[in-house]
């Protein structure tokens, strides 16, 4: 029985996950990011492993994504956040033709052919007025957990409209909002509608199709997957655990490659490897 | 001196200050004039003809801090013209007795006026190239043009002309552009033994130094990229376009390659390469230019051609060079590359030749984000 | 003295009378659209030659007019977005986006529909982006396009050089053969000239109109209600109808001089102002101003489809010869930065206005590059108290009302306390 | 004996300022604005008046202006803090022909001329980069107080490149450099020169001529003071009144309307003609 495992390393939260040889997600997990990679690689791992009862050496191959897959030594390979994103979601939900991943610190929409493959996308990840930090941000102002966003805006009677472009500046129209009485469902619901917004203009510029397929941790916020339907004039396909998709890709890809590698063994991968390693920043 | 020797200096130069290069030169020949050509299509010809300097003024590169010219021109214009003013209010351009600006862009047209306002002692020049490509009248109206061009040189360089300089620096330009199609031969037959930013040094060599002294290095480096035996990567290959004005970090278009693509061609219009074949040299030099710019030069985002759409011409080159992709990297804020965009996505699209868009800015310092583009663009042609 | 009025704007004869005239324009349109009635010919403002098409019955069609229209009518969002989806960018002239998107989205307008071209003439007067524009259109809308180059007036002291002018002229020669093969007509080249002596009273009268703003207080304001005359000074310039118009407008306005009446129940400031207005939000761009008492005496925008305050008149005698002078040197667009300079200057004076306001357009940087060393040049060189504010002429997401506010005030705040300390009652002169 | 206060109501502090005849600073008050904007003003006031131990009746003129002057309901006058700023600054150096004000969610040039008079200004307020407030993310996540962060970094031997502008994203970016082992001086002063060169290059659009004056909340902070010093070349004239220029120019402001006995509400107050007065220097 062969194992692979797909480790993200996110801004905000580090997700593992391990797939066995027929697909099957034996088991998950998911740290917050601390800085020494290498290190919240292992622990991340170890802990996906403990619960799926598996032990280091039963992986046969190791794929890592986010912005933190250049430092594991430990990888087989290296993939980008997009493609990634785009084989979970793919193989989670077949139809999907359009996805969009908001994370901590980034918004991605990206386009993809029926076989997972990636066909155009857009990102933005300079400002973050359009990311889960706003909306952290928003929570432990109105001194929330992050949990229970999602809950309490689906709530909301209206949305408090946001209009400032800037994360930070909205706090003080956050601030009158509350000094107005209004509820924090509300103010919530009105955060996840500016996001929404955004997220359209991404997703129209990057090409929308049917199926959309909404991934990253944000989209555990139920209001915020109710803003996105409500703006989009339509359904999203959204998994149970949303953050994890990136892992999952990584894991699926870890598979083919470790296939690959057995039925014949091409040099291919190893190059790829050589050279995700040679190109290290 | 071989390539290992010089290239590293060379490029330490490019990312530094190029014009150092210049200012070095002007010490050296303090009797020479130098005119600075801002991009793109200059009949730098001209200048030389009348035994003066034609030299590239491309932008400050990511090292120039802009200071002052951002005060002139608003955030949402691009980042050369900033830098080239900041160039010239930090006196980093005092070696110029003149400079010279085309009819590409309205950024570039103001930009000369400031020019003009802010620096009396400089003879600033403004060319228009003529945007109606079928009329039979158009040849007559450049060759005017060119002629304004020569009777205002003629006063800076203090001397006459003649049309037997012009050929003579025709000529000259024709062999540089020879070496130069033959660098990027090379480099489209076989990318592994030529990197991009090997091409990119050698070429924008050219606008720094006097043609013959870079033709001596061309002379010198092509043979020896041509003996290079690299084993060819796993790599996509692309052709680049839309850097035809202000031009990339080195660094960046190394990290391209490194994200795992080979880039066979580019349009980077640095180093005087506009021309696709050598200018005839034999009938009246000036109607000849004229003619060249009609019919022998590059399309660009610039140039506006009714004969054929500029979509056409990029498909063209994808399918000689072979390439599987197209890598747009169009300069942030620069209108002509940013509209060219939709009807190349739409031919592209149409072709069925798969393309990535991505924008910079030469004074960006950071390149992991188009790092990570490019490796998932990679990704998603190795992965079926 | 009266309280300064927060919300007026001059309604007059001129602007119903407008309002019917482009309302009959715009019928026009929309039969050709629906019925195929005439040829449309697509065609851009600056240093236009409306008097070709006029001559060959065919229907000046300007993109230009069409997206402006669409942004007055807070329109132009959603075509605009669809341009983007197709790959334009956040960055590209709005003009251009909200035009595709219509043309994709069906030509139709609250105000019109749109006919196709059967040519679209692209007179490259100045703007860069012109070319790129009709290069679109026509790779969308097919119909076929002639680029009409327009040499560039290269210096500040400039007249159009022989060459240049030969060349303009052959090229309206190879536009009259175009439009002979689609109408099937040869030339009348006697109502050319009929048409092109209507242009010169036209413009001959507009340019009167123009000096009337000299007046203290000023009889209309010079930007905000200008541009409702520009729309039949593009359309319908060397026509009966125009001249009618223009004729009738001079007479109002004149009156109003005479009666010492303008647009503003007091008129405290007198400005000049630089670059195209807020379309999508002209109503409360103007009250920002009228807050303040403050009214524009000349704008350099509304010189941009010709300039003929300065002395240009048509000739009928030179119809091509004088068509290609008003091309190459009698409107803004064509000019350089450095003329638009001298141009300011002397409405400042000419005008005799207190200050220079410089609307900074994102999508328009033809206008708009280079606006802060005009900026720098105005305060630093000649001491003229200047505001630069920016915004964007079509697309409604680039205007904050806030800080638009915060800089206006702040800038009269500061001229008040100017005039105040050069002991001159507010509204006065020094 | 009778006084003119002037308050301005900031979008993170509220300062208040009350003058007497002789111009003379005899009350003043500093509180957060908080959700209540209109109680900070009220509040703010009130502390000054106390602070002055005087009686709102002793109050001749209030001149109310910062992005919360609409909500100076007891004001006379609104005025913006462009001109307040330009004001207080050429009140405190009269030689000032720059201002730069750095608050806390907005950074602003201002170009004096000799008389205080606004003679050209910018400012960034889309963007809450280099801003008082990015300075206050920058110190919570060093762990570290806004009064400690300026005196650290300018301790900073090679100060760090930060990668992103941005306010919200500066938290992590300063927690990678931290986990590279970097030193917190390193971080601080690359934190303030980053803020330095963004908000030099805006007063630039302006044009920056001596003197200069420094005035707003940040100036409170000599690591930003150094930071300008260093990238501009010349001295910045900082007050100790720095972070009331806008309250105290509101102030004088406020005792010149006194002088001429106009008093009204009305927003277009500051618009409305007046008889020559004796504006000039103080
Ligand atoms: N349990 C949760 N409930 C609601 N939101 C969450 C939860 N976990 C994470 N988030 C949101 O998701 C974001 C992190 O998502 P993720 O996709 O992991 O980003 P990254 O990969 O950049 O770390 C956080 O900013 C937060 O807004
Ligand atoms: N003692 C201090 N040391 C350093 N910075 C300070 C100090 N006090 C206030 N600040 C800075 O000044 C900012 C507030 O300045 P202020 O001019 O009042 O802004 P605003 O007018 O927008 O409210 C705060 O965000 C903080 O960053
Ligand atoms: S606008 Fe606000 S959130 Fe966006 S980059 Fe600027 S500071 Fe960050
Ligand atoms: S980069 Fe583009 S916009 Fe800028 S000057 Fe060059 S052509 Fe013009
Ligand atoms: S750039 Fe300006 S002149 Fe050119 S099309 Fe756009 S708005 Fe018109």
């Amino acid at each position: 029985m062969s194992f692979v495992a797909g480790i993200d390393i996110g801004a905000k939260l580090t997700k593992s996950l391990v797939l066995d040889g027929q697909r099957r997600i034996c088991a998950s997990a998911t740290i917050k990011t601390t800085p020494d990679f290498p290190q919240l690689a292992r622990d991340a791992l170890a802990m996906a492993l403990r619960e799926a009862g598996l032990k280091e050496p039963d992986i046969q191959y190791t794929a890592t994504t986010g912005f933190g897959r250049y430092n594991v030594p430990f990888r087989d390979l290296q993939i980008t956040d997009i493609t990634c994103v785009a084989r979970g979601a793919v193989f989670l939900f077949p139809k999907t033709r359009s996805i969009l991943d908001i994370g901590a610190q980034s918004t991605r929409a990206i386009r993809v052919f029926e076989t997972g493959k990636v066909r155009d996308f857009r990102t933005n990840d300079k400002c973050a007025a359009g990311a889960g930090g706003f909306i952290e941000r928003t929570a432990k102002y109105l001194e929330t957990g992050i949990e229970d966003v999602g809950e309490l805006s689906l709530r909301a009677d209206h949305a408090e409209t946001i209009s400032s472009v800037c994360a930070v500046l909205a706090e003080s129209e956050i601030i009158n909002h509350v000094s107005n009485g209004q509820t924090v469902e509300n103010i919530l619901f009105g955060v996840h509608k500016s996001l929404a917004s955004r997220a359209l203009a991404l997703l129209k510029r990057a090409g929308m199709e049917d199926e959309i397929t909404f991934v990253g941790g944000v989209a555990r916020q139920k209001g915020m997957v109710k803003a996105l339907e409500e703006t989009l004039g339509r359904k999203v396909n959204v998994s149970d655990a949303p953050e994890m998709v990136g892992a999952l890709g990584a894991a699926l890809l870890a598979l083919r490659r470790l296939e690959k590698l057995r039925q014949d063994e091409s040099t291919a991968p190893r190059r790829r490897v050589a050279e995700g390693r040679r190109s290290q920043p | 001196m071989t390539l290992e020797h010089f290239m590293p200096r060379y490029r330490e130069t490019l990312e530094s200050s190029p014009l150092d290069l210049v200012s070095q030169w002007k010490i050296a020949h303090p009797g020479t004039k130098i005119i600075g050509c801002y991009p793109v299509y200059t009949p730098v010809e001209i200048i030389h003809a009348g035994g003066m300097l034609p030299v590239g003024i491309i932008g400050g590169g990511n090292r120039l801090e802009i200071a002052h010219a951002d005060s002139r021109f608003q955030s949402f214009v691009c980042s050369i013209v900033k830098s080239t003013l900041e160039l010239g209010l930090t006196k980093k351009l005092d070696f110029l007795d003149g400079i010279v600006f085309h009819s590409i862009c309205d950024p570039a047209r103001n930009l000369g006026s400031v020019y003009k306002r802010n620096f009396p002692s400089l003879v600033v020049e403004y060319v228009h190239f003529p945007q109606n490509m079928t009329s039979p009248h158009t040849a007559e109206y450049l060759a005017a043009e060119y002629r304004r061009l020569r009777a205002s040189y003629e006063k800076v360089a203090g001397r006459p002309i003649t049309d037997e300089d012009l050929r003579r620096s025709i000529g000259i330009y024709n062999e540089q552009r020879r070496l130069l199609r033959g660098l990027y031969r090379l480099r489209a037959e076989s990318p592994q033994n030529v990197s991009t930013v090997e091409s990119y040094v050698l070429t924008r060599l050219g606008t720094l130094l006097p043609p013959d002294e870079h033709i001596a290095v061309l002379k010198e480096a092509l043979p020896e990229l041509g003996r290079r035996n690299e084993k060819p990567k796993d790599r996509v290959r692309v052709v680049l376009e839309g850097s035809f004005c202000e031009q990339p970090p080195l660094e960046l278009i190394e990290a391209l390659e490194a994200a795992g693509c080979y880039i066979l061609d580019d349009d980077f219009l640095q180093g005087w390469r506009w021309f696709l074949e050598d200018v005839p040299a034999g009938g009246d030099p000036i109607r000849d230019l004229a003619a060249a710019y009609l019919h022998q030069s590059v399309y660009s985002g610039v140039k506006h051609d009714t004969r054929q759409p500029k979509a056409k011409h990029l498909i063209d080159r994808v399918r000689e060079t072979g390439a599987a992709a197209v890598l747009i990297l169009a300069a942030k804020f620069c209108e002509p590359a940013l509209f060219d965009y939709a009807l190349y996505r739409r031919a592209l699209e149409k072709e069925g030749i798969p393309h990535l868009y991505l924008e910079f800015e030469e004074k960006m310092w950071i390149f992991d984000k188009a790092r990570s583009e490019v490796e998932t663009f990679v990704e998603s042609m190795l992965f079926d | 003295m009266a309280e300064p009025a927060t919300k007026t704007s001059y309604q007059g004869r001129m602007h119903l009378m407008q309002k019917e005239i482009m309302g009959r324009y715009f019928d026009r349109l929309t039969r050709a659209a629906e019925h195929g009635e005439g040829n449309a010919v697509y065609m851009l403002i600056s240093g236009n030659p409306v008097e070709l098409v006029l001559a060959f019955d065919m229907i000046p069609v300007y993109p230009e007019i069409n997206a402006l229209q669409l942004a007055v009518k807070k329109a132009s969002l959603p075509f605009i977005q669809k341009a983007e989806e197709m790959g334009y960018s956040m960055d590209n002239c709005a003009y251009v986006k909200a035009d595709v998107g219509l043309l994709f989205g069906g030509r139709k307008t609250p105000f019109a529909t749109i006919p196709l071209p059967s040519l679209i003439l692209c007179n490259y007067v100045g703007c860069n982006v012109y070319l790129q524009w009709f290069e679109h259109l026509a790779e969308y809308a097919g119909g076929n396009l002639y680029n009409l180059d327009i040499p560039f007036m290269r210096n500040p002291s400039d007249k159009p050089l022989a060459a240049d002018l030969a060349y303009v002229v052959r090229q309206l020669e190879e536009v009259i053969e175009i439009c002979e093969r689609i109408t099937r007509k040869k030339l009348d080249y006697a109502r050319l000239k009929r048409i092109v002596s209507l242009s010169g009273e036209t413009g001959e009268r507009w340019a009167k109109i123009k000096a009337l703003t000299k007046n203290i207080p000023s009889p209309f304001d010079a930007y905000f209600d200008s541009v409702t005359m520009m729309a039949p000074l593009y359309c319908l310039r060397g026509t009966e109808e125009g001249l009618r118009f223009f004729d009738a407008v001079y007479n109002e306005m004149e009156e109003k001089a005479r009666l010492g009446k303008g647009p503003l129940p007091a008129e405290r400031f007198r400005f000049v102002i630089e670059g195209p207005p807020p379309w999508p939000y002209l109503r409360t761009f103007r009250d920002l101003f009228s807050k303040w008492g403050a009214v524009a005496v000349a704008s350099t925008y509304s010189t941009v489809g010709g300039l003929w305050e300065f002395g240009f008149k048509h000739d009928s005698k030179r119809p091509l010869e004088s068509i290609a002078e008003h091309m190459l040197q009698w409107n803004l667009t064509n000019r350089n930065f450095l003329q638009r300079y001298e141009q300011i200057r002397r409405y400042v004076e000419d005008w005799a206005a207190d200050a220079l306001v410089i609307h900074s357009v994102k999508s328009c940087r033809l206008f708009s590059a280079g606006q802060g060393d005009m900026r720098e040049h105005f305060t630093k060189d000649l001491g003229i108290p200047t505001l630069l504010i920016e915004s964007d002429i079509e697309d409604p997401r680039y205007f904050s009302e806030a800080q638009m506010k915060n800089r206006v005030d702040a800038f009269f705040e500061s001229l008040e306390h100017k005039k105040i300390l050069h002991g001159t009652g507010a509204g006065g002169r020094a | 004996m009778t006084y003119a206060a002037g308050i301005d109501v900031g979008s993170t502090q509220t300062k208040g300022v009350i003058l007497d005849e002789r111009r003379a600073i005899v009350g003043r008050a500093l509180i957060d604005t908080g959700a209540n904007v209109t109680r900070a003003a009220e509040r703010c006031f009130a502390e000054a008046l106390r602070a002055a131990a005087i009686g709102r009746e002793g109050i001749a003129y209030v001149v109310g202006t910062g992005y919360g002057r609409y909500k100076v309901s007891f004001g006379d006058a609104q005025i913006t803090e462009i001109s307040c700023h330009a004001r207080g600054a050429n009140f405190l150096f009269p030689r000032t022909r720059t201002v730069i004000d750095m608050g806390g969610q907005d950074a602003k040039g201002i170009s004096v001329g000799e008389h205080g008079e606004v003679r050209d200004f910018v400012m960034n307020d889309k963007c809450a980069a280099g801003t008082g407030r990015f300075l206050a993310n920058a110190a919570e996540a060093v762990g570290l107080s806004l009064d400690d962060i300026g005196e650290l970094s300018l301790k900073a031997k090679n100060p760090v490149r930060l990668t992103t502008v941005c306010t919200v994203f500066v938290e992590s970016d300063i927690m990678s450099y931290l986990a590279q082992g970097k030193r917190i001086e390193d971080i601080l002063g690359g934190v303030h020169s980053a803020i330095a060169a963004r908000t030099i290059s805006l007063v630039r659009r302006v044009g920056i001529e001596p003197e200069v004056t420094f005035t707003g909340g940040v100036s409170r902070n000599v690591g930003m003071v150094r930071a300008l010093e260093e990238k501009l070349g010349m001295k910045l004239n900082v007050s100790p009144e720095s972070h009331f220029v806008g309250a105290l120019g509101a102030a004088l402001l406020a005792w010149e309307r006194a002088t001429k006995g106009v008093s009204s509400s009305d927003p277009g107050v500051s618009g409305q003609p007046r008889p020559a007065g004796p504006w000039g220097p103080a």
